[in-house]
């Protein structure tokens, strides 16, 4: 099939979807709830058709330009390349598998329906779309349903958990449209353009932004991600939307919502402002550290189950801020250590990846005892090895991906990121490698306290059933591909590295031009 | 005194003094009277001044058709007490005050501007038989201005025309409609 | 007094003028209706007048050929009304017609 | 091919367990927990392997003519005699039978032929196998890639294999110990091969004994991955592949210690290992990254691209070290140079140094692995504990293998630590040794004795290799590997026996009731406490088992230290009071279990001795444990595992400032004066024993009681469990909730102060907007309607009245535009 076309179905298939869930019979949830699957399934194999026309050595596959606004230079522009090919198949696989997941969910389902299948087509917008604000409006589009799905369909304090995730995010935006402002007024583009490809072009040849307001553009636009990431200290949003999101959205939410962050700094902040980049590095990974840490300590203290896999959420994507941001220069601009820093952006890649596999899985986990004994406190479990083995196997595999085991995918990301770290900063490469430590501990511990032990504590024993064919499948399928991401990280990283690889060029360029400027400037003062 | 003048004269007189008299009548029928000859000597005063068609036009339109309609109409509601309805000299008064004012702004008017005479401005004045110019003009042609331009055609008054035929159409109709027996349905009470 | 147009055009005045003050004091209907075919027969007589003595040209007579057309129909419509009126409100006086007293 | 085939060989046995592994737990044998099929395809995928690994050996030796055993003769010459004798002796880890065979005419044709060049064993360094056809019969190390994992760049990040003498006996050693103890583990855990396992450590609520099904499958599932991992550790050609090793036996440590995750204290065990485990990883980590920054691979050898070339030196080739031993500097700056081969080989790194202190930081991080995997000192406290597990695992994943990890990485490790890493080494393992043993002397856990006696023998080994013994402290791993597995699976023929009885002061007098087991733990006491008859076959020759030769190797090795360096003379002392000690506690441990009279009558009366399955992996184990170390270190063992010992060991490091390591020559030099302390410490160590537990001449208790702070103090553990819970556990504790709290109070509270004050300023907009613009809006509104108002007296509805208005506003009109335009 033509790439070109893909991409557009690839967005709009759910939408398209959705339509069509308004003539099913609203009695008839069995048949929405099958379509639906269906239509993210086939969005599902569409993005992996993406994955086997993808050839990484093209690069930049930038396709289906059309003109959407053209008095504002605004265009329909789609593209995709090894940063957004993995997260987008990442989507699919998600959305697929908390589809398979959302039979739970007995209320107001068509609605509840549409609005995931809008969310889907939003996440596959932010992912495919080259225009910035194309992006934009992907973003925005992503927001509301996720808005309403927790709003509606979550837990107790859900109306609270929605705002704040509503409020957080949408402040985000607000920097994110600033600095797209930005860039397309101030940006010396004529005419002006959203064109994100060629504004990263004209940005590794020092044409885009002047270094100091690269410094306010990459601050924006750093704020706007890391919340969204999300990053201390900012990422209280989290625990409260992810605690009170029924599961499947738990699992988007974990799997694919906190990748956009990682993902708007390595495709917009780094390629746009490699000055602003560099300028913050130090920050950034100051940060990452401190989330890392602040988030697995945050972990340990939790009793609730769903708070406990949302504060370790936080710790992971620590280590993507962490890889993402290890870029070192020497006075003369030159960056010094070239191939740590790929190292680094790869692992942090990975790593999303990873905690997309890991993190789904585990929220998954916690929903299947929670659909069947309706609390998590974790003082209340214990024993379910015994009442649920299968059902146990597979999450402590899956949390076992989480605690960064050798074999599976989380060890990958995490390893690779922290031992490329050292290169910037052995102090916080140190730091960052205590993580290891206070992840086992919160870990185990809460496997220890709700899968070991003699009995189960809680209320409801008797609903304590075996896991069924759905939750099993689901469950094998995150294992799967959690040993399969272990043990062959070059399916991941064949597709990455070549374009990983020539933004960090073209980061370092933007940079040394951007560097000689201000020298410039300096001189003439 | 030339004829003209002279008759113009006469049928002007006639004209004013019925039209005044058609304010002071008390009763309707001579109202009436009076408003038949006003229009009928204003018939005259357009042949004076050569529009003949719009003078027979006046006289059939106007004096045999609409004035009948107006008998027709005083007649099926002149019944008794409302055949005169007195006017209160107050108002009577008021008119009379208010015709003057206005009279004084519209003589005002008429002997303040200057208005521009047909050889300023360089076209024919229109004299006698209008009959076929205003035909054609009616039916999209204006030899007063084409045949002076040689070339231009303007549309006329075709479709004017064509909408005032449909206006009658649809006011034939509604006057049908509204005119048409019925029984009464506002009890008296109603009226305040 | 010759046929001027000053002459035409106070003759028009004068109907109009009686046309309203017709309007303004019968409070019989049709008396209105009367003041109403008054004043457009005032305007016809300008219009005419113009057609002769300025450069309107055969406007001004087509202009009042309309007028006596739509005065025709407007005729029509009134009296019907006015017999409507008649009908409902057993009397023709239109100080009987304030409905729309604000 | 040599490599190639050695390279397949050894990943069968690698690979065998884990396709064992997956069989075995998605086999669905949850379906018949009274089948046995589990267990057996883990004994033939781990004796597959075995076989594979001894072949592997042997095609080694033949391949290298056997230059590794010609090395020694032509070494010592006055040894040769009695190397000729053990040849007959049986042992040498079961291949022996054929390795001897193989050798003897390659052995003598060497002697003439190559003899100086195998000196040099380890500068062969040239793994590539077709380089050079006159030396590959003498190539000893092969290494290559077997599996890419990424590229960025100049760095690679691969699996890779790595084989020397070292690899192959580890292979074999590991591979023959888990068979066995694969076999006796059928036995011993045949209990679970049930549908109602009754879990007696495991208590309910309602206060009845925990009911399950059996687990029999599992247990062998979770052996099968430890042996894949544990040969993918000793397989591992870089550092890294190493760590990704090293976190998979902890996981299958974890899996086993809290095999009984019903109970409390299992799960808390498993959990205690692991993170302590963590801590030593962190460590690791650390080295890792100096390493990888500094030297931009992992790899232990040279890369090579497919035409065979060289494309990156390796760790060991990079550290260039000059005729003393000690690293080369640069001149300019004083830091060690890197890649002393070609810089350009090293691709990623502008860097053609490393400060000497970030050396010393890798070294220590990486032993700081290898303290937390081999329980050393300060991070001992999880092994005792870790014997919750099943008692096989603590033979083979807790004493043998596993904890020997750390050693065998120290050995593996050698040449990139320099003299200040291996004083740590040697000062962690002095620490080690002691501390253990004193807390073994008076534990009554039989498995703890046991536990507390393998970390002191780790000590021991760690000390070896700190003190500049490379082959002793490694000797002294496959010699303890041995005896140390054969006395745990003794103690689980006797936990079995005795219905899950551990505590020592229950049994007695088992010796009549379970003989063989009795016998064979008397040759693993024996050879742990390195007790010899000297002299009995000539003068120059002791008759022993093998703990004597390798523990006389070790503190032979530190007495040559401390001649060196005479400040550090505790690092011989300790070792040679702690060998008494040793011998002292496991007879102790011996006469206590089995001699004397019974104290317990019930435990007795049921005891029993175990079927054939669990007591022939004892004999066959018991005839190792005395048997393989024969020759000490002039013997095959000892020559095998020195074969591809660093370059630099042999001739030891003379500072000219700083530590002096001894050489071979040196240690030999005191070799026989060591022995004879060890052995007199040994022998003092077994009279205490005997006299006090053996004889009951003694009181014990009024010892006991006059010593009783010592006694309480060894009995906690040196307190070392509650100083860890004090100075990490609980501050941990609180920082986490000091996190969450700050989560939950000052984010969450700074986040609702904002949306409180952003409600303060709305209400008050709200009032501005209810009085101030609403108030203008409602104004004009207001007016506007009275205004209306009062004009609707002028809407009378007359019809004549409105016609007058609009003459009198047309007037009006004309009059204002009249006297407008006048004025």
């Amino acid at each position: 099939m033509n790439p070109f076309f893909l991409l557009s179905i690839l967005i709009f298939l759910p939408l398209l979807g959705a339509l069509i869930l308004l003539m099913f019979d609203e009695r008839n949830a069995e048949a929405m709830r099958f379509w639906s699957l269906a239509v993210t399934l086939m969005t599902f194999g569409f993005s992996i058709a993406l994955y086997f026309q993808y050839d990484p050595a093209q690069g930049m596959l930038t396709a289906e330009v059309k003109d959407w606004i053209p008095t504002w230079n605004v265009y329909y522009r789609l593209g995709v390349d090894g940063i957004s090919l993995p997260l987008v198949v990442l989507t699919g696989l998600v959305s697929s598998l908390a589809m398979v997941a959302s039979w739970s969910i007995t209320k107001h389902v068509r609605g509840y329906l549409i609005l995931f299948l809008m969310l889907e087509t939003g996440m596959m917008g932010v992912f495919l779309s080259l225009d910035f604000f194309l992006f934009y409006v992907f973003w925005e589009v992503m927001l509301l349903p996720m808005y309403f799905l927790i709003g509606v369909w979550g837990g107790p304090r859900k109306e609270y958990a929605a705002i704040k995730f509503f409020l957080y995010t949408l402040a985000g935006s607000v920097l994110m449209l600033v600095a797209m402002l930005m860039f397309y007024f101030y940006s010396g583009a004529k005419p002006e353009s959203f064109n994100l490809v060629a504004l990263a072009d004209m940005a590794s040849k020092g044409g885009l932004l002047s270094p100091n307001m690269q410094v306010t553009a990459f601050a924006l636009l750093f704020i706007g991600f890391a919340i969204k990431l999300p990053a201390f200290p900012v990422h209280t949003w989290l625990p409260d939307a992810h605690v009170e999101a029924p599961t499947p959205i738990s699992m988007i939410l974990a799997g694919v919502l906190l990748k956009m962050g990682g993902y708007g700094i390595i495709r917009i902040a780094f390629p746009l402002c490699p000055y602003g980049a560099q300028y913050f590095a130090y920050t950034m990974v100051a940060i990452g550290v401190i989330s890392i840490i602040y988030g697995a300590f945050a972990a340990l203290a939790q009793t609730d189950f769903k708070r406990l896999v949302a504060y370790s959420s936080v710790s992971h994507m620590g280590y993507v801020l962490l890889g993402l941001a290890i870029w070192k220069i020497n006075e003369a601009g030159d960056t010094i250590n070239s191939s740590y820093w790929q190292m680094g952006l790869n692992g942090a890649m990975f790593q999303m990846i990873a905690h997309g596999i890991s993190s789904t899985g585990m929220f998954f986990m916690v929903g299947v005892v929670y659909d069947r004994v309706h609390h998590r406190d974790l003082n209340k479990f214990g024993g379910l090895m015994g009442t649920m083995p299968l059902y146990s196997g597979l999450a402590a595999g899956l949390f076992f991906a989480g605690l960064g085991l050798p074999g599976l995918c989380g060890f990958i990301g995490e390893v690779f990121v922290v031992i490329s770290c050292w290169s910037f900063s052995p102090m916080l490469a140190i730091l960052a490698a205590s993580g290891v430590i206070l992840t086992a501990g919160y870990i185990l511990w809460a496997m220890q306290r709700v899968y070991l032990g003699a009995e189960y504590k809680g209320p409801h024993p008797e609903a304590l059933t075996p896991s069924n064919a759905r939750e099993n499948a689901v469950g094998f399928i995150l294992l799967a591909l959690a040993i399969v991401f272990g043990v062959a990280p070059a399916l991941l990283f064949n597709v990455m590295e070549p374009s990983v690889k020539a933004m960090a060029q073209a980061a370092e360029a933007g940079y040394k031009q951007s560097a000689s400027q201000l020298n410039e400037l300096q001189a003439q003062r | 005194m030339s004829g003209e003048n002279l008759l113009f004269t006469i049928f002007a007189v006639l004209t004013c003094v019925s039209a005044i008299a058609v304010v002071v009548s008390q009763t309707v029928v001579r109202m009436a009277f009076w408003l038949v000859l006003s229009l009928g000597s204003t018939s005259a005063l357009f042949f004076l001044a050569n529009a003949d068609f719009v003078g027979a036009s006046q006289l059939l339109v106007y004096v045999g058709g609409t004035l009948v309609l107006l008998v027709f109409g005083v007649m099926l509601t002149a019944s008794g007490p409302y055949l005169k309805i007195a006017t209160s000299p107050g108002e009577t008064v008021l008119g009379a005050l208010v015709a003057l004012l206005f009279g004084f702004v519209i003589f005002a008017c008429v002997n303040g501007v200057e208005w521009r005479s047909p050889e300023a401005a360089g076209t024919r004045a229109v004299a006698g038989n209008t009959l076929r110019p205003l035909g054609l003009s009616l039916l999209g042609s204006r030899p007063d201005h084409d045949l002076k331009d040689g070339d231009r055609l303007t549309p006329g008054y075709l479709l004017p025309f064509e909408i005032v035929s449909i206006h009658l159409l649809v006011v034939l109709i509604g006057a049908a409609y509204l005119a048409r027996a019925k029984r009464r349905t506002v009890s008296p009470s109603v009226q305040s | 007094m010759s046929a001027s147009l000053n002459a035409y055009l106070l003759v028009g005045a004068v109907l109009f003028i009686c046309g309203v003050v017709c309007m303004a004091t019968k409070r019989n209907g049709i008396g209105v209706l009367m003041g109403v075919e008054l004043v457009l027969n005032g305007a016809n007589v300008n219009f005419v007048a113009f057609s002769k003595f300025t450069d309107l040209g055969l406007d001004g007579q087509i202009f009042s050929l309309f007028v006596i057309v739509l005065a025709a129909a407007e005729a029509a419509v009134a009296l019907a009304i006015a017999l409507n009126f008649y009908n409902n409100h057993l009397t023709i006086d239109v100080d009987r017609a304030n409905k729309l007293k604000g | 091919m040599v490599g190639e085939t050695l390279r397949n060989l050894l990943m069968i046995a690698w690979l065998l367990p884990l396709c064992g592994f997956a069989i075995e737990i998605f086999g669905g044998f949850w379906g018949s927990r009274k089948s046995r099929l589990a267990a057996w395809i883990a004994v033939g995928c781990i004796a597959t392997g075995f076989v594979c690994s001894a072949s592997a050996l042997l095609i080694w030796g033949r391949q290298n003519e056997w230059v590794v055993l010609d090395k020694a003769g032509h070494g010592h010459d006055e040894a040769g005699h009695s190397e000729g004798e053990n040849h007959a002796a049986p042992g040498h880890e079961g291949t022996a039978p054929h390795a001897e065979e193989h050798k003897e005419e390659p052995a003598k044709a060497q002697e003439e032929k190559h003899g100086s060049v195998a000196g040099s064993g380890s500068y062969l360094l040239t793994s590539m196998e077709e380089a050079k056809a006159d030396q590959t019969a003498k190539q000893t190390v092969f290494s290559g890639t077997i599996y890419r994992l990424a590229t960025f760049g100049g760095l690679e990040l691969s699996l890779d294999y790595y084989i020397d003498s070292l690899t192959l006996v580890m292979f074999t050693m590991v591979t023959f110990i888990a068979t066995c103890i694969h076999l006796f583990a059928m036995g011993y855990m045949s209990e679970e091969l049930t549908e109602e396992y009754v879990d007696h450590h495991a208590h309910l609520r309602n206060g009845h004994h925990l009911h399950r099904p059996g687990r029999f499958y599992r247990f062998f599932a979770f052996l099968s991955l430890f042996c894949f991992s544990m040969l993918g550790l000793v397989i591992a050609g870089n550092i890294f592949q190493v760590f990704v090793f090293w976190e998979l036996v902890g996981i299958c440590s974890f899996l086993l210690i809290g095999f009984y995750t019903e109970r409390k204290s299992a799960s808390n065990a498993a959990n205690k290992a692991f993170i302590m485990n963590r801590v030593g990883d962190f460590g690791f980590l650390i080295g890792l990254m100096v390493i990888w920054t500094y030297f931009g691979t992992f790899r232990f050898g040279e890369s090579h691209n497919a035409e065979g070339q060289v494309t990156q030196a390796g760790l060991f080739q990079m550290l260039a070290r000059d005729e003393a031993g000690n690293v080369t500097k640069s001149a300019e700056n004083g830091e060690v140079v890197i890649g002393a081969a070609e810089a350009s080989l090293n691709p990623v790194n502008s860097r053609k140094t490393i400060p000497y202190f970030l050396l010393v930081v890798a070294g220590l991080g990486v032993f700081a692995g290898c303290i937390g995997k081999s329980a050393q000192f300060p991070l001992q406290t999880w092994l005792p504990d870790a014997m919750e597990g099943p008692t096989p695992v603590s033979a083979l994943v807790h004493s043998a293998t596993m904890v020997a990890a750390g050693v065998y990485l120290v050995g593996r490790f050698y040449p990139m630590f320099v003299q200040e890493v291996l004083l740590t080494i040697a000062y962690v393992g002095c620490i080690t040794l002691f501390v253990a043993a004193t807390i073994a002397v008076v534990a009554t856990d039989i498995k703890k004795v046991l536990a507390y006696s393998t970390i002191s023998q780790l000590g021991y080994m760690m000390l070896g290799l700190g003190v500049f013994g490379w082959g002793a402290g490694l000797f002294h791993l496959v010699t303890h590997a041995f005896f140390k597995s054969l006395m745990f699976l003794c103690s689980g023929s006797v936990i079995y026996g005795c219905h899950h009885e551990q505590e020592m002061p229950k049994m007695g007098g088992l010796w009549k009731k379970m003989p063989i087991t009795a016998f064979t733990m008397l040759i693993g006491v024996i050879a742990i406490s390195g007790l010899a008859i000297p002299g009995l076959i000539n003068l120059s020759t002791v008759f022993a088992f093998s703990g004597f030769f390798s523990k006389d190797a070790v503190v032979a090795t530190a007495l040559a230290f401390v001649k060196a360096n005479p400040a550090h003379f505790l690092l011989f002392i300790v070792p040679l009071i702690t060998a008494g000690i040793t011998a002292f506690y496991m007879f102790r441990l011996w006469f206590y279990t089995f001699a004397g009279k019974p104290r317990d009558m019930h435990v007795y009366d049921h005891c029993h001795e175990a079927p054939l399955i669990m007591t022939a992996p004892l004999m066959v184990l018991s005839v190792l444990a005395a048997f393989c170390a024969v020759g000490g270190e002039k013997g095959p063992l000892f020559l095998l595992i020195t074969g591809d010992q660093p370059g630099h060991v042999a001739h030891g490091i003379s500072a000219t400032n700083g530590l002096t390591l001894p050489g071979h020559d040196a240690i030999h030099s005191v070799h026989g004066q060591a022995g004879l302390l060890a052995l007199i410490a040994a022998v003092s160590g077994t009279a205490i024993a005997w006299l006090l537990y053996g004889t009951e001449k003694v009181n014990v208790a009024e010892i006991k009681r006059q010593l009783s702070g010592v006694h309480s103090f060894l009995a906690n553990k040196w307190h070392f469990d509650d100083l860890y819970d004090a100075i990490f556990m609980r501050p941990m504790h609180i920082a986490g909730k000091f996190c969450a709290w700050f989560d939950r109070t000052v984010f969450d509270g700074i986040l609702h102060s904002a949306a409180k004050i952003t409600v303060f300023v709305s209400q008050w907009d709200r009032k501005f907007d209810e009085t101030v613009v609403d108030g203008l809006v409602n104004l004009v509104g207001n007016s506007t309607w009275s205004v209306g108002n009062s004009l609707r007296t002028v809407q009378t509805g007359r019809l004549r009245q409105y016609v007058m208005f609009i003459v009198v506003g047309v007037v009006a009109l004309f009059a204002i535009l009249i006297t407008s335009f006048a004025g």
